[in-house]
């Protein structure tokens, strides 16, 4: 085992399939010379050369663009969006080139690539650069969606959508990348699709994704030691697909639900989450489903601010408390 | 290297709109000269084929067989049949909505078109694309695409991927003239030039984006220079002589082959009936200029005229191949009337590919939301 | 009153607008001398001159930052785009530049702009036409979204959107373009944010939005025929803002919630209804809240299976039935 | 009309790259001809000015006072005070997140602006838009945008709302060298030639994006010169030299006030930091080259040398200014330290217009969801 940081462990994990399989390659702005925006392909020009780790000019919207015609044509490639929301630029092609392709062809054709890149609020980096897309691209058929909360599950996840046939979004967050995990010296995947209760308790379930994972732990120690509430935290891993059996098992358990995210709350992944535990376990429901998620308002600067308008440990043991 | 209007075969060719490829130079470059009475009358009834179908898809739209959006390709024959005839066996196409036209000579046949213009699961793609989504990937016709512009990104990554397989080869990436005023476009064609990828950025300015003139869309002329802003060649050809157009694409995919560099040619021609079956055409343009048009440059009439002036062949002989092209279009409407709509479950297939092929599925979950 | 329908009611809307506040104006691919994809702008182009009827290059980005530069300039446009599919090459411009400005300016400034266009499936134009993007807006504060169902409701909503002072976002539908109502002959506005009971019921409530309303309305009648069973339906016509007081008293009152939407299912506005109504009518519900929506994959071309693919009054009837 | 290259004030100007107005030439620009003492001083003043703000910036950085990502102007500051200092008042402004250079010129004070980077309530956007979204509606500054080449079409949209309005004035669109392979900005360039709108787009090519050199961002070049493509006018602007900067800006401004029609300015420049305060700055460029362009090139330097030569200002004059400006630099720091940060209650506020002007509300139902 070795304990390795969540930003290492994305760039483990494409550096194996680099050296795997020489049709995956990685493109996107910076991640070259500059070793990345945020480091986590620190490296990968030396030990790859240029034709393999591509940097671009910032047209988002052409260059993913190449990545999914090449794709079509065979190849894997891996695109690093600086941050999601700068995806926004290239929003169609992401939507209708990737997700669409399969199915309009008839299945002739398939599209194996990965979008990956930070997609978080909470370095007040202000309204145009802290959105949240995960509810938006799990919108669409066509597209899996996978947001990893700790360095364990990154690298078993990238590896995973890397082989994966279709086009993966990976959800990052740039506050995790420091974080660490303890990893096994060899190889290993984790499927998508396969959440992972992280920590397991018995009066009430969180369920969360991404950051509000961590957030929630934190939450559930609280509560555990000052309330003596015991919360079992189902970390979802991956949006679509989704482990639909691993909640469920859990509210049937615990009759009690609250659902954390860091996205905006209108029609967020935890909307569709609350539809589908009360339709599948409507009657092992003790309360209403709660939710906790970002203050439904453009992303603020202000440090103290921003911090008050993400789901934080204090706010979730409110809402937890508030249930009753 | 300065981007330059590219002389090509012709030693008059200069910048200017109006000077193109002349008849004669065209019809003396190696690529026509090689070509057999035999192969010239092919072209011919390639030309005559996308018409053929074309005059059975409005009918059967009209009808009510199709639905949606339908463009037709009647009066850009040459373009289609001119340019995809010099392709070699590695060169790859794809295009816009307007997509028929290129389907049949890159090898696609009249049963599986019609069929999904049908929305049959005999057609080309399950009756699942339709009209502007004809794919073809066995034969390197990677579609159809139904946003604008939204193709031109991935003919580079066509081309990326041909360069960065080490294969010989180009893409040819076909567009309206509508289309160079989306942002994807210019980020393509930087991103081409930038990293010398061998795609062929083919403007079919048939004059109109739906009911806009080209002078109401686009500021600059014509719409090909902008190459030079990029550092990249590019060329004007006079779309409706089949012989220039093939004179000039064969010239550009050997310029690409060779250097890897990409390229704009603006192919000048024109369509006869309205942006879309759904457009009366009636707004923006007269019925006089269609006439006009359809008298004095009709592809297929003028191709015919040389071949006829050539004693390549007579007039029955062109008859019959009209007659064959119509009793092969009516076959293929009789195929996609005959051919059954997609069960219902093929809604959800075809949508992930692990789906599709159980025994490879490695993702737990559900991955379907109803 | 007169019977006109809801195309006219739009261009009514416009065209009363802009002969009131010349400030208004209209972009848009083929709006003027095409008179409209759909000609709902059929006849303005002649009525108030090229200055104000503006036809655009295929540009969405482009003319859409141009329109929300003007708005910040105080004047008001309306932008047309063709479909709201091709809104997802403007996707950065809607949602950084027209929904962020006030709040990253401190409400220094603010974008008093219209966009709007068809947003449906159901007339086999395939994936790439059939985008329904109303979660996706209505994700985004800052935006306000709109979803008129009858010419009467297209009518009043858009004159009150073009009155707003903040983005609005009209999602139409080309299937109700030759839909009639009647419609007074004075002046009307209707308020942004106020639900309408389309039918009045007492076992089961239907809430939908855009055409499903229609649809709604017809399984009403056979449900009410057939089976005897009385449905009220809401017609939200407003996204965002939400009225929930009247789909809480409707629930309040029949004890059962059928949700009908035509987007794709997960993270679709009905998602958010549903984590609304079991968070405030806990105990009113007697049955889990159900959901019809289109079957989750892009949209199909083939025309037999679109009309499966999106809801159906036979759907609806049968969802209906199946909750018992 | 055929676009060109603009000659503007120099009679020797040509089109390529290095050709630029010759230092005389730019001194003997009516603009600059016209210049009494004190406002070349005030120019001088200027450019100190925002180099003191940023400094104390950088200070304040490091000691985690502010956060996000930070922009600094630093080694750019003769680009924006020359050309802000050419605008008349029906002129209007737009930039990217590197705006901090463009607020002092356009009017805005140091204390508002080091209040945002510190996300305080007194901060020019309340500290809700911080470094990169300053705003100043009132002084036609419309900010600070932080999607690059988003702001592109704004600023043609600011044109278009002027020329709508019937008013005189431009709109000065500001861009880096890596935005020009945004689609929107070529969009926004078609548009704006096309209608006829008058914005300039100025390129202030620091000759870097991030870390990437403009051989690696850019096809073709002078990147001004895609202009032509679009039938519009370009000039080159050497940007260290203040007085050149205000020459071409004023003959583009001229031009665009009489006949509405864009141009682009792409004037060269450099800037001594990282991209932002997160950029270590050590793997694309060398220190020396920074240290060599520094030495030589300065425009702080360059013109106070030239103010010293025509004994407009002495050395202690200078130093006046400077310590002035780093005073008022520290003024703005405390200022900025001692303000409140915006109570909880503001998140809400801001989103939507009529919740914070209730008396006009007309929506009903719930428009925010927590
Ligand atoms: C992004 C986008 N905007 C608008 C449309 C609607 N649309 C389809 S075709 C077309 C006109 C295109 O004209 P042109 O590029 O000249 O091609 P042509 O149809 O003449 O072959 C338009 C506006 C679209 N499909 N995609
Ligand atoms: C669409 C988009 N992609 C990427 C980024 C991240 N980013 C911010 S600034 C920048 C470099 C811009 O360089 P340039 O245009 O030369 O301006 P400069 O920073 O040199 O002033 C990048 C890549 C962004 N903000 N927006
Ligand atoms: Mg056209
Ligand atoms: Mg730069």
């Amino acid at each position: 085992m070795r304990l390795i940081t969540y930003r290492d462990a994305l760039r483990e994990a494409m550096a194996e399939e680099m050296t795997r399989d020489n049709r995956v390659m990685l493109m996107g702005e910076e991640v070259g010379l500059f070793d990345g925006a945020y480091k986590v392909s620190q490296g990968l020009l030396k030990q790859f050369g240029p034709k393999r780790i591509i940097d671009t000019p910032i047209s988002e919207a052409g260059f993913s663009g190449i990545a999914i015609g090449a794709a079509m044509m065979g190849l894997r490639p891996i695109v690093e969006f600086m941050t999601w929301s700068f995806a926004y630029v290239a929003f169609d092609q992401v939507v209708n080139n990737a997700a669409n392709m399969r199915y309009m062809s008839g299945g002739l054709i398939n599209v194996p690539i990965v979008f990956r890149g930070p997609a978080n609020g909470g370095v007040n980096v202000g309204a145009t650069h802290s959105h949240t897309p995960e509810n938006l691209l799990a919108n669409m058929p066509g597209l899996k969606v996978v947001c990893p909360a700790t360095a364990y599950d990154a690298k078993g996840l990238m590896k995973t959508a890397i082989r994966d046939n279709d086009p993966v979004c990976i959800l990052e967050n740039t506050i995790l990348y420091n974080d660490k995990s303890e990893i096994p010296d060899e190889e290993y995947l984790i499927p998508l699709g396969l959440a992972d209760v992280k920590r397991e308790g018995k009066d009430l379930t969180i369920v969360a994704h991404g950051r509000a994972v961590i957030t929630s732990l934190k939450a559930a120690e609280i509560l555990e030691k000052e309330y003596k509430i015991s919360v079992e935290v189902i970390d979802l891993r991956s949006i679509r697909p989704l482990d639909e059996e691993t909640i469920l098992k859990s509210v049937r358990k615990t009759h009690r639900v609250l659902l954390v995210e860091e996205n905006k709350p209108f029609c967020g992944v935890d909307a569709q989450l609350a539809f589908l535990i009360q339709e599948k376990a409507f009657d092992d429901l003790d309360a209403p489903i709660a939710r906790v998620s970002a203050i439904d308002a453009p992303q603020i600067y202000s440090m103290p601010l921003e911090k008050l308008q993400l789901p934080s440990p204090e706010r979730v043991v409110k809402a937890v408390l508030a249930m009753g | 290297m300065r981007s330059q209007q590219m002389p090509l075969q012709a030693p008059d060719l200069k910048s200017a709109y109006n000077v193109t490829l002349s008849t004669e130079a065209a019809v003396n470059a190696p690529i026509n000269q090689a070509l057999k009475p035999e192969a010239k009358i092919d072209l011919l009834r390639q030309m005559i084929r996308i018409r053929a179908f074309e005059e059975k898809t409005v009918r059967a739209y009209q009808q009510g067989h199709i639905g949606g959006f339908c463009h037709t390709y009647i009066g850009q024959e040459s373009v289609a049949v001119g340019t995809v005839s010099v392709l070699e066996e590695h060169d790859h196409v794809i295009t816009t909505y307007r997509d028929h036209g290129h389907a049949f000579p890159m090898g696609m046949g009249m049963n599986e078109c019609m069929a999904e213009l049908f929305g049959k699961y005999t057609g080309c793609s399950k009756g699942k694309g339709g009209s502007m989504h004809f794919f073809a990937p066995d034969k390197r016709f990677w579609g159809g695409h139904g946003i604008v512009g939204g193709q031109t990104p991935l003919g580079a990554g066509i081309a990326f991927a041909v360069k960065y397989q080490g294969l010989k080869g180009s893409c040819l990436c076909f567009m309206g003239d509508g289309a160079v005023n989306q942002g994807a476009y210019h980020e393509a064609l930087n991103l081409a030039a930038l990293w010398e990828l061998p795609v062929i950025y083919v403007i079919e300015n048939n004059r109109y984006s739906m009911g806009t003139c080209q002078a109401s869309s686009s500021a600059g002329n014509p719409l090909a220079k902008r190459a030079e802003g990029y550092g990249m060649n590019w060329a004007m050809v006079r779309g409706n002589h089949i012989l220039e157009v093939r004179a000039q694409i064969r010239a550009a995919l050997e310029y690409t082959w060779e250097t890897h560099r990409p390229m704009i040619l603006e192919i000048d021609t024109y369509r006869y009936r309205g942006h879309s079956m759904s457009d009366p055409d009636q707004t923006y343009r007269t019925k006089d200029e269609i006439a006009a048009y359809r008298t004095a440059h009709d592809p297929i009439l003028l191709f015919q005229n040389i071949l006829k002036g050539d004693k390549v062949i007579t007039a029955e002989g062109v008859e019959k191949i009209e007659e064959a092209a119509e009793a092969e279009a009516s076959t293929a409407l009789d195929f996609a009337l005959q051919s059954p709509f997609p069960p219902e479950s093929e809604i959800k297939r075809d949508v992930y590919w692990e789906e599709d092929h159980p025994e490879t599925k490695t993702s737990q979950g559900t991955l379907f939301f109803n």
